[in-house]
């Protein structure tokens, strides 16, 4: 093992040390990472975990990896600028409402799934008193933010009556709703829950049952960004932001190195995205936030 | 001889204590945590919780060890320490994932009322992390008082339950409190079956979890410093009152 | 009445009947005295075992039910609470009723210790006491006085034949035979699990060489009969009475201290006929010597006593 | 009463097991976790890591506790109680952020040779998680063992030493394989420590943790239920070995 | 030569010295004979305390560097080994060597028992070799063959006795002062925490009326320099001898059993002056009695025994 600390190897026998959002454990861990070793002499080391968590154990150095891949850019932007100044968006992975075939919900769900019926009868749904809906805290996580607007947009489009958004809601933090990362989806697998948010990744993953969402609510799709803009959702903290795509962002920790750099480029080569897409992330080109100047010039587009 | 045990000991002391003096030299402002609502409502929910998780264990496991201790015939004591050691053996991650099934919707329990998010299936979280440390430490102490002790007083005409209450309990009392406060780390310490049943109401050990992801390390810290100060008081008063009855001269 | 029957082989097999009053269990170590007490209190139990008392079954009573108070041989008392506590948890909160009994016993100043913090016939007084107070009618000493000196266990003795109730019975185990002969009234003789004889104490024949060697004969002499047990305390200096009762030889005597001598007695041919600790007397030599209340037996002691 | 308390036994003891019993009907096959190379991997890492790690438990643990029965004055008994209990109370999730402080890049250990994500430090992070129950639960063990059997033959020439193998440690032993049974347990379960600081190689919580991200519950539950399979045996055989040494009558 | 001093006040005061031999610790219960003992032995400690055996302080030593062996009062067997490993191991491997030993004690079939398989008595007989074969110079026994029945307890301080070193020392705390009589030389009484004496055992005079009462002095008579003690041992009956050991009156005889008797005797103006216990004699009533060997002392004894 050994995070190679932050001087630049001058081999080529190097260690990617990503570290990455929890939802991205399995791509990167069963599927970048294998392709990667093989297709370079680096060696790949992943360790997972929620996006901020993450963040803030690097900013504390008590963590050192050399790449970091999370949901969104606002955690990247946590380590910023000591430890990067700088970050790539290259995919994004669309929002899903996964749901419990245990559930007595399951035959509605399965129809609107099917397209049977339509997905505004999802959010009439949700909206019923006792339906055990899931979903994660926003103010710790992208996804959990995103689930919140998606609400808000999809309410707003189905012109759905005014209470509706808090009928399925509740308050931000909603003590009945809100789980962590880590137990929603076994909440929802040991049929605790009746529908929860998930990444389409994920739901992929683990076999789930799930409703796909429209681009224009999915956050997965830059094309569709003012759309997303125009939700917003004001924090714990106070602070106010508004919807932007869930993108799959990327940079290094520290001084670039080799390995790092290197896994970046093979996850933005044609190999990379090629296992992404599979993997049920929508890919596109890759954008820059950040500082341009600071990107290493093998990365730039 | 003694000596070298004694420099070997200190080191050892020396070595626990690490990690409570990083986490003193790294804890953020104590006052800072504990103005934010959400520190201070999680020391109230784990001191809640916990004194509760507590006592069902004491009520449990009370009885248990001391039905281990007394009735089970020697030769069958080897099998029930076997079978006790299977629940003892369950790491708190899969407490979590496997009470999903038991509190959920989808229990028998669950089915009329759901109990995950909610107080009850925290302090369920903490009982299930902690009930197996009880029950062994306090059976083991248990068995270490001799029977005869109880004879020679049955003989003299009293039942084996006042026995129970002037013999063998304050005997039994150091490891009692011994095991609660083992019982009471588990449980105030709980965080792989928490964060998976009882993400709220937050107890310290998700709090800290929480704060981590939310203002960095330091303020995570600053909490975990808060969960040592305010979950020491029982132990220690445990640990004060009912320490070893010593009587071998 | 106290009537107990047992057939454990190999541990404990006999019967024996008893009135109230204060009687000794007597044998060698090792021979169940102890076993018996536990039998009785009901901390062992056996499917033969059938004790009746006043005529009510008891033997299928537990412990604390039994009309039993039960001292053990090894130290009992609870080592965690004063004395005081544990006696007036006994006696169930009327101590002043006993305080005669803990001034006679000596424990007024030792009421507020802790066991371990008492000397070792300190804890068998303090563990008598805890017994008393407990009032039921059946009582077992075993051994219970063993570490408290002469003088003082004499008199204790005395004292429990004394206050006895009418209707109480005491069994206590011993190895000072004398203590037997003078307290009890029946004598049940324990030899190697077996309950070999229960007789009062004034018809008690010993049985066999061991029970003769524990009541403190010292040698016997064959006689057409059997052979003539000869104790120390019956034999009289020089020549004497009757011709069955006379045995002819020398002796001298050897003082061991003001108050103790050691005689030794041999036959006309110079053979060690007899050897014996006993009371001083006058003379230094002395010819022949007879026996006072001979016991006759069909079984016969060496004529000095050998090891173990 | 002895009914009633055997009943209300019976309840604690199927309330134990539920999680247990829930764990084996929800696990997903033994037989594909134990085909995965990472599940192998895992348990692998975790018995040997684990194995290491209870061996300096004892190293430690041992000596530490047996000072702290023999030689501390009864005195002074209740402030070094109350000194451990602070280690004691050390949530998994805080000593691995501490540990990450200790063995991670940031410390002057670790700038030299950074043990985070390596096998010493999943150790370092097992060791930290049981050590304190281990030299508590002992303690309280070798405090309930009379002084006066070791006083007893100092007095016909043997040693301290010589008493301490022939006459205490046969009678500790079986609250030292309670211990150790204890400490076992929390190294084998040891998530909170590791998932900061040893995420890789990653034991068998860890991987839990993966497989759960990765395939979902019942595969996660698979592997759980391996864990309990491969774990089972040393604390097993410990409480069979060293089972309690009955001697009064 | 073992010599000792200790001014603890309260606990432990006073000085003596033995030669080496077989030598008695008397003094009632409580007087403070096992903490003499275990300051001997190093288990507990006084900075005045000084011992010296053969020209060395070993006052320092830890217990297990001392030249003593000690066997306590209370049960002390390791409960977890059998008899044959914990003898073994104090041994260091030689048992074959103690087989008479084995033999002798009746311990052959209990060897690969359990302390707590033994009866208290073969307990006793267990530890008592367990000290023998630690081969130290000074042995202690602290009452440590209480529960032995009397005969083969005799015998077995007989056997020590003979098989004693040269350079050895035997101390033994004892109940019965007819053993300490019959068996040492020496005898250390202790009163109440105090070193009250020490003196060869043919010349102790009584210091006080408790170590009379513990010697078996059972009634005292005054003559102008002090009192006359009277040992129940010591009384002849009948008109005797020379008028300062005579005493008149009439007394009766009551046999208790075939060899025992309760003496009342009563001055010629009815009054009870003595009572005891003894040999059974022929005549029932008598006339007068006289005592051999008088014990002047400057103290009086109740003439019949008080109670506690
Ligand atoms: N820990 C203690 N605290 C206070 N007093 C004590 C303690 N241990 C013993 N004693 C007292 O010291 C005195 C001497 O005790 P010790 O055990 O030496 O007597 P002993 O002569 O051996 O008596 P016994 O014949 O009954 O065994 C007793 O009065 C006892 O009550
Ligand atoms: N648990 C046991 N297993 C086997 N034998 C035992 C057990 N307990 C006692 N014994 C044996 O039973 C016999 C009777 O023991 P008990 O204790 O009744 O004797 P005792 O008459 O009280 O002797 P003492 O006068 O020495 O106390 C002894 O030979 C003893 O060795
Ligand atoms: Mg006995
Ligand atoms: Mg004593």
């Amino acid at each position: 093992g050994g995070s190679g600390a932050q001087q630049v190897s001058g081999t080529k026998t190097g260690t990617a040390n990503v570290v990455y959002a929890g939802s991205l454990e399995f791509v990167n861990n069963e599927q970048v990472g294998p392709a990667f070793e093989k297709a370079t002499h680096f060696r790949y080391q992943g360790q997972g975990g929620g996006s901020f968590g993450m963040a803030q154990e690097i900013k504390s150095k008590t963590l050192a990896p050399n790449v970091f891949e999370s949901i969104g850019y606002a955690p990247i932007q946590v380590i910023e600028p000591r430890d990067t100044k700088w970050a790539i968006a290259f995919a994004a992975s669309p929002l899903v409402v996964a749901y419990s075939p245990t559930s007595h919900y399951a035959p509605e769900l399965n129809a609107i799934r099917d397209k049977r019926l339509p997905l505004r009868d999802l959010f009439t749904l949700m909206a019923t008193p006792g339906f055990h809906l899931g979903r994660t805290n926003p103010n710790t996580d992208p996804q959990g933010q995103a689930f919140y607007m998606m609400v808000e947009l999809a309410v707003k489009h189905y012109n759905l009556p005014a209470g509706t958004v808090d009928q399925i809601l509740g308050t931000l933090n909603n003590a009945k709703e809100v789980y962590s990362e880590e137990g929603i989806l076994t909440l929802l697998q040991s049929g605790g829950l009746d529908a929860s948010s998930a990444f389409l990744s994920e739901a992929l993953e683990r076999h789930l049952d799930y409703i796909a969402l429209p681009s224009w609510m999915n956050f997965a799709s830059p094309a569709e960004a003012s759309v997303y803009r125009s939700a917003s959702l004001t924090l714990s903290d106070g602070k106010t932001i508004s919807g932007k795509p869930l993108t799959v962002d990327i940079t290094t920790v520290g001084t670039p190195e080799q390995a790092s750099v290197g896994f970046i480029k093979f996850l933005l080569g044609a190999q990379g995205s090629t296992i992404m897409r599979n993997a049920g992330y929508q890919v596109f080109s890759p954008e820059v936030f950040g500082s341009m100047a600071d990107v290493p010039s093998a990365l730039k587009p | 001889m003694r000596r070298l045990l004694g420099i070997w000991s200190g080191i050892t002391l020396a070595v626990l204590f690490v990690p409570v003096v990083v986490l003193f030299l790294h804890a953020g402002s104590l006052e800072q945590t504990i103005r934010s609502t959400a520190g201070r409502n999680a020391i109230e929910v784990t001191l809640g919780s916990g004194i509760i998780a507590l006592a069902v264990d004491l009520l449990f496991g009370i009885p248990l060890s001391w039905i281990l201790a007394r009735l089970v015939r020697p030769k069958w004591r080897r099998w029930w320490g076997t079978l006790l050691i299977i629940p003892l053996l369950m790491p708190p991650l899969v407490l979590g994932l496997v009470l999903a099934y038991v509190v959920g919707p989808a229990s028998p329990i669950g089915s009329t009322i759901s109990l995950a998010n909610t107080f009850a299936g925290l302090v369920i979280a903490q009982i299930y992390e902690s009930l197996p440390f009880f029950v062994l430490t306090a059976w083991g102490y248990l068995g270490a008082i001799p029977r005869s002790l109880e004879e020679d007083v049955w003989v003299l005409g009293k039942s084996p339950w006042q026995t129970f209450w002037f013999v063998t309990w304050p005997m039994a009392r150091a490891g009692f409190a011994i095991a609660a406060a083992m019982a009471w780390a588990r449980i105030v310490g709980a965080f792989g079956a928490p964060v998976v049943v009882a993400y709220h109401p937050s107890g310290l050990p998700v709090a800290i979890w929480i704060q981590l992801q939310e203002q960095g390390l330091p303020a995570a810290l600053g909490l975990a410093l808060w969960l040592i100060i305010v979950s020491l008081p029982l132990p220690v008063w445990l640990n004060w009152r009912f320490s070893h009855v010593r009587y071998d001269r | 009445m106290f009537a107990m029957t047992v057939r454990q082989r190999g541990r404990m097999e006999g019967q024996f009947e008893l009135t109230p009053g204060m009687h000794a269990i007597v044998g060698s170590s090792g021979a169940g005295k102890t076993t018996l007490f536990r039998l009785i209190a009901g901390l062992e139990h056996h499917p033969s075992l059938k004790i009746r008392w006043n005529e009510q079954s008891i033997d299928r009573l537990l412990p604390h039910q039994r009309p039993v108070a039960y001292v053990p041989q090894r130290p009992s008392l609870v080592p965690h609470r004063t004395i005081e506590d544990q006696i007036r948890w006994i006696a169930q909160g009327s101590l002043p009723h006993w305080s005669h009994w803990i001034q006679w016993l000596n424990l007024e100043e030792l009421l507020n210790r802790y066991p371990h913090q008492l000397s070792g016939g300190e804890q068998q007084r303090a563990a008598l006491l805890r017994a008393l107070v407990a009032k039921k009618p059946i009582l077992l000493l075993d051994e219970a006085l063993s570490q408290i000196d002469r003088p003082h266990r004499v008199s204790l003795y005395r004292k429990l034949q004394e206050t006895l109730g009418e209707e109480t019975l005491l069994l206590f185990s011993t190895h000072q035979w004398e203590e037997a002969e003078q307290f009890s009234e029946y004598v049940v003789f324990l030899q190697k699990g077996r309950i070999a004889s229960s007789n009062n104490i004034t018809q008690t024949v010993p049985v066999d060489s061991e029970m003769a060697r524990m009541m403190g004969y010292v040698g016997s002499v064959p006689v057409p009969d059997g052979h003539l047990l000869i104790h120390s305390r019956t034999i009289v200096l020089g020549q004497s009475l009757g011709p069955s009762l006379h045995i002819s030889g020398q002796g001298y005597q050897q003082p061991v201290s003001p108050t103790l001598s050691r005689y030794h007695f041999l036959s006309d041919d110079g053979r060690l006929l007899l050897e014996w600790i006993g009371n001083p007397s006058e003379t230094t030599q002395f010819d022949d010597i007879s026996i006072i209340n001979p016991v006759l037996v069909p079984f016969s002691l060496p004529s000095t006593q050998g090891g173990g």
